[in-house]
């Protein structure tokens, strides 16, 4: 395990330090918890809060997608792991100002159970509270079972949205309707190259041979659809967007928006290599793409591998997905 | 040893947080293959999270000891292991609710209080590959041993004896909740790793009980 | 070696296809040439025009560099060679409206050759060319020997400050003088924990033990000042900090910029970790810290390991580093 | 053969840009050891530039080919090794200018010319490790040979003779150009990779002059 990084059952909090110390105007802790951060500037009177939140080791995701235009509190978990019900309810309670918080997060058990907890917690308290679960990636179960399916990258794409949509002034129901809407749209999958080390556990949560790939891998390393010897990037890409565009379907004449996310030590090039053969595969397909957004969006520690994601755009989805949105830990906004 | 008093708790709780970190590997090499091979961590995170929150537990009864101990462990560790277990801990505390000490009597309707606070936070069905595929067949079994008026440390033993023979039987379960529910049928042949964790746990207040017995 | 590539001899063009159909409202290729690329509005009347280039395989060096408030145009060479002389020429062309172009890159001595001889030709043609080299690796020579030393993830701050005295209106003498401004005032230095490998070579560059770590290695994996078995973060920033302040020297009350730079696979999270430790000895020296730039500013394809930088800010210089820029490809600007 | 014709040399790129690619491993090791690996990378795709345009030089005289050869080396492959080696090849070919042929009376003034290109691009002095160190001493033994009135063929052997001391001489040397110049002192005792570059050019050259003489 070859890390920079001092006690490893430390490494969340001294990163959470880390953050406040880089950016101490945008981000600050919620009242009575370590591990729950709001806006510096929150909450935002009479605005809809989103909180977010899941296991550390995927920044941005989580606490890079709170700020204007996005989130407004997260709280954190250890490594792959879901934050604290105490977390989430001190979160829900910092942005809470009367017009209700919507619980945005990816669709992973331990997450689902303690934000419920935290939800009938807060009701409790008289705060109105919706829930949305991106739940984008198609390897993780048939589109049948999509309720049962886990999140990955193409949660930015609801960040981004709901985040728009509560800046409007937009309320509670019609905050998480634009979050609902972005999830039913965005359809991912992913590659894996190489496994990452949790930090506490010293060993790579799973292996992957001198040779192998395994396409639609989670990013926690949950198993995927196939694995195999690597194929050039070309062949990835056709089989990824093979499994992607017939999910939804995407079909031609749909106007998307193209994410493609490195799970870590993916460098860019890769990803642009990547988006070369995405173009022709989608301009073939009749898909015209509205925006591209390439580089790392959700990762995985160190993990080598990427995904893609595709969102089908209405002029909705358009307006709030290039709308202004400012977060110091977040990756480019965007073509 | 008839009865378990709230010190008698603390006792073994201080004895299971000490004991199950060093299953650390074996839980994270198991959860690795069927999930994300966090579990050794969050246990040994949760129970260093239970054994440091003891002391403020003395002057609590044993169903406090036992809810507090829960929220404490999925504190620090959440998880869905950590909501799973703090909701079995807290639902089998509170049906002892206001009891001075647990008798053998009461352990088959604690661990059938367990099994369905766990059923009702994440909506697993027997035979879907969870804890509650250990924790039903232990309370059947505590219930023959009560009606058996077995010694609290014989009903320890036959709850770890049935609960090894249901762990086993979770191999061939195909598991449908959580991360090993995306595996489908590659999850047949596998423990289930959270399975897995309730049993070290019941072999060591097994092994609790003998020792204050002896 | 485990890459999302095609034929490795095709890596970097068909990276900067992927670049231009990403991102076709905001980059063109300069007449003539394949491997020179330019802001899409360029060339901008009566602005001196900033080329910048050199190897592949450092996104967001150097491409995404190119944009309003930053450089004008790129040329791009193989993975860690220097562009052709051809392109260079070609990108000092395509941005000169007159005004005089500020050739702005890294000390390599390919590209140092090769840019000294398309200065020589675009003189030749009648445009005035300036140089400026960014020199901001302490590990890689005595500060005596300053003319020497590389340059690594302190081009950043070179890039910013001269793109935005450019956008100012400033003459190309000014523009010269804000970006040498900026090179004597950024110091820096990295450690690698493992290598990583050129596509076409298919091989690592250089090999570091299991349990190793190289500190001042540079982004090609040239030799650093010590190579030693891998420490715990805050001992790292300690070490890395101790030549860094010592090099300029940074006095007690200077206010600084700080540039902490992933070289690839290491993740955001460790950047925080380390940024803590650099926040307590930063104020331990009587520093103050305006900003954070913490993220991919410079990367090394997959390599792991990291690199501080530190800029001593003046009035000027804060200025011109906040002044706005965009890229789609930029990482965050900052705190 | 005592004179290489445009034609000759055509035939002689061709085959250097058939062989050189080979060594390509070999020089991307050494390259690694003291820079950064991207030497054999850079011979490769420099050769395969030079060889791409051999169809277009024809008609050229034999200066033209070498000065145009290392254009097309350098725009595909530029490199420090790139500028260096155009500059040396522009140098050569500068120095036969309109000439139809190249006798071996003409050989130590292009490899002295050349030097001197590189010495003015790159700033380098003799025993600073660089392609200068064996470039230098093959000028001064081509100079010995033609005043001996050696054939091609005895001057090629007796250059590439000579590279080859000079290269196992380079090994001794402290670089302080290019990359190589960061390692100082820990750069003693490896071979200039530049320099084998140049010295597998030559042996190539030797052999096919050899092989014409036949
Ligand atoms: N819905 C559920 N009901 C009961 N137990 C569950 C449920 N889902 C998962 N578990 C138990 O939790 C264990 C996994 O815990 P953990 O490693 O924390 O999960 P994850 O890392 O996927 O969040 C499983 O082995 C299983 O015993
Ligand atoms: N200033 C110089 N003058 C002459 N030759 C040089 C000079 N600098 C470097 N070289 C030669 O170039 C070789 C390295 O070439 P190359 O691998 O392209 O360099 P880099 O990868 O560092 O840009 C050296 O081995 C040396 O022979
Ligand atoms: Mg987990
Ligand atoms: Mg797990
Ligand atoms: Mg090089
Ligand atoms: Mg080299």
């Amino acid at each position: 395990m070859k890390k920079l990084i001092n006690d490893p059952y430390e490494f969340v909090d001294e990163t959470i330090e880390g953050v406040l110390l880089a950016h101490p105007d945008h981000l600050r802790r919620c009242e009575g918890s370590k591990r729950a951060l709001m806006r510096a500037d929150g909450p935002i009177e009479g605005k809809v809060g989103i909180v977010t939140g899941g296991g550390s080791g995927h920044i941005p995701v989580f606490l890079g997608y709170v700020g204007p235009g996005l989130c407004d509190a997260v709280s954190i978990g250890n490594v792959f792991s879901s934050p604290s019900t105490d977390d989430m309810l001190a979160a829900t309670k910092a942005v809470d100002t009367g017009a209700g918080v919507l619980h945005l997060y990816g669709n992973y058990s331990g997450d689902v159970m303690n934000f419920g907890m935290a939800a009938e917690m807060a009701e409790m308290d008289g705060i109105e509270v919706a829930t949305a679960l991106a739940r984008d990636d198609v390897s993780s179960a048939p589109v049948e079972e999509m309720d049962s399916r886990r999140a990955v990258a193409g949660l930015f794409f609801a960040y981004k949205i709901a985040g728009a949509r509560a800046e409007e002034g937009a309320g509670l129901e019609e905050v998480m309707e634009a979050a609902e809407s972005a999830i039913f749209n965005t359809r991912s999958m992913g590659v894996a190259l190489s496994p990452c080390t949790i930090p506490a556990a010293g060993e790579p949560t799973f292996t992957l041979g001198e040779n192998e790939m395994e396409i639609g891998m989670g990013i926690h390393g949950e198993p995927g659809v196939r694995r195999g010897e690597i194929r050039p990037a070309d062949e990835v890409v056709d089989e990824i967007l093979g499994h992607v565009i017939a999910d939804l379907p995407f079909e031609s004449g749909d106007e998307v928006a193209v994410l493609v996310n490195s799970l870590g030590a993916t460098p860019p090039e890769e990803l642009y290599v990547m988006f070369r053969r995405i173009h022709a595969v989608l301009d073939e397909a009749g898909l015209t793409i509205d925006s591209a957004f390439i580089g790392e969006y959700a990762t995985s520690l160190e993990m080598a591998g990427a995904s893609i994601s595709l969102l089908k755009l209405d002029d909705d989805l358009k307006r709030l997905l290039h709308a202004e949105a400012y977060s110091p830990m977040l990756p480019p906004l965007g073509s | 040893m008839d009865t378990l008093t709230a010190s008698d708790l603390i006792d073994f709780l201080e004895m299971l947080s000490e004991e199950m970190p060093q299953h650390k590997d074996r839980l994270r090499e198991l959860d690795a293959q069927i999930g994300d091979g966090d579990l050794g961590i969050t246990i040994a995170i949760g129970m260093k999270a239970i054994e440091e929150g003891l002391a403020q537990l003395e002057d609590e009864d044993p169903g406090m000891i036992l809810a507090k101990s829960g929220m404490n462990f999925n504190r620090e560790a959440a998880s869905t292991f950590g909501a799973i277990f703090a909701t079995a801990l807290m639902s089998a505390g509170k049906h002892i609710e206001g009891k001075a000490e647990v008798k053998v009597s009461d352990l088959p309707e604690m661990v059938e209080a367990a099994a369905s606070g766990v059923s009702a936070r994440g909506g697993a069905k027997p035979g879907e590959k969870t804890i509650l595929d250990v924790l039903l067949p232990m309370a059947e079994r505590l219930a023959q041993e009560a009606a058996a008026k077995a010694t609290m440390s014989e009903a320890a033993e036959a709850a770890h004896e049935t609960c090894r023979e249901a762990l086993e039987a979770t191999k061939q379960m195909e598991a449908k909740h959580g991360r090993g529910g995306w595996l489908k049928e590659k999850s047949v042949g596998i423990e289930d790793p959270g399975s897995t964790a309730i049993c070290l746990m019941v072999e060591c207040f097994a092994r609790f009980v003998a020792e204050q017995t002896d």
